[in-house]
């Protein structure tokens, strides 16, 4: 059985297209952009399944850790 | 949306277990307070949304 | 909101260019606008409802 390496794997995820849902940086950004959907009920401000969940993603649009050029500030 | 009610009949609340993280279940800064005055704000039925009971409710 | 006047400081909006690709800028399905609007939300619940002000108005 052949385990099947994605090169890319080692190519770490971009913060700014995951989180925030945007990376100015598009198709030539270091980073891997890996196309999600989000969760319907997290959209909405909640969701019960948490880091289980299978409706989709959670993003975490988190200030601080922010990559790159976009500077965001929520207070 | 998940109103209070639904927030209320949830058996387990597992983001309250220590090591979870609010945000893996809470969006836009929430927290299970701040979460059901959204709830109640945006759905005028909910007027009866009780300050006092919810803190009664969370502490229990 | 401050999200909005970063995307406006960027010169380029590459994404709008003739056969470039939305998604390898936006994620989950979002385009300019409606991403923006995300970002107003994200802004507006945290200004709103941050929880530390949600529970002072509880209290008084
Ligand atoms: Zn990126
Ligand atoms: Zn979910």
């Amino acid at each position: 059985v052949y385990l099947h390496v994605d090169p890319q794997s080692k190519i770490p995820e971009c913060y700014n297209y995951t989180n925030l849902g945007f990376c100015p940086d598009g198709p030539n950004c270091q980073r891997r952009h890996i196309r999600k959907a989000m969760c319907p009920m997290f959209l909405t401000g909640f969701c019960p399944n948490g880091p289980k969940c299978e409706l989709g993603a959670h993003p975490k649009f988190k200030l601080g850790l922010i990559q790159g050029q976009l500077k965001f500030k929520i207070y | 949306p998940l109103t209070q009610l639904t927030l209320n009949e949830l058996k387990d609340k597992p983001w309250r277990l220590p090591g979870a993280d609010l945000s893996d279940y809470f969006n836009y800064g929430f927290d299970e307070i701040s979460w059901l005055a959204y709830c109640a704000k945006q759905d005028k039925l909910h007027a009866d949304f009780n300050p006092a009971k919810v803190i009664t409710e969370l502490l229990n």
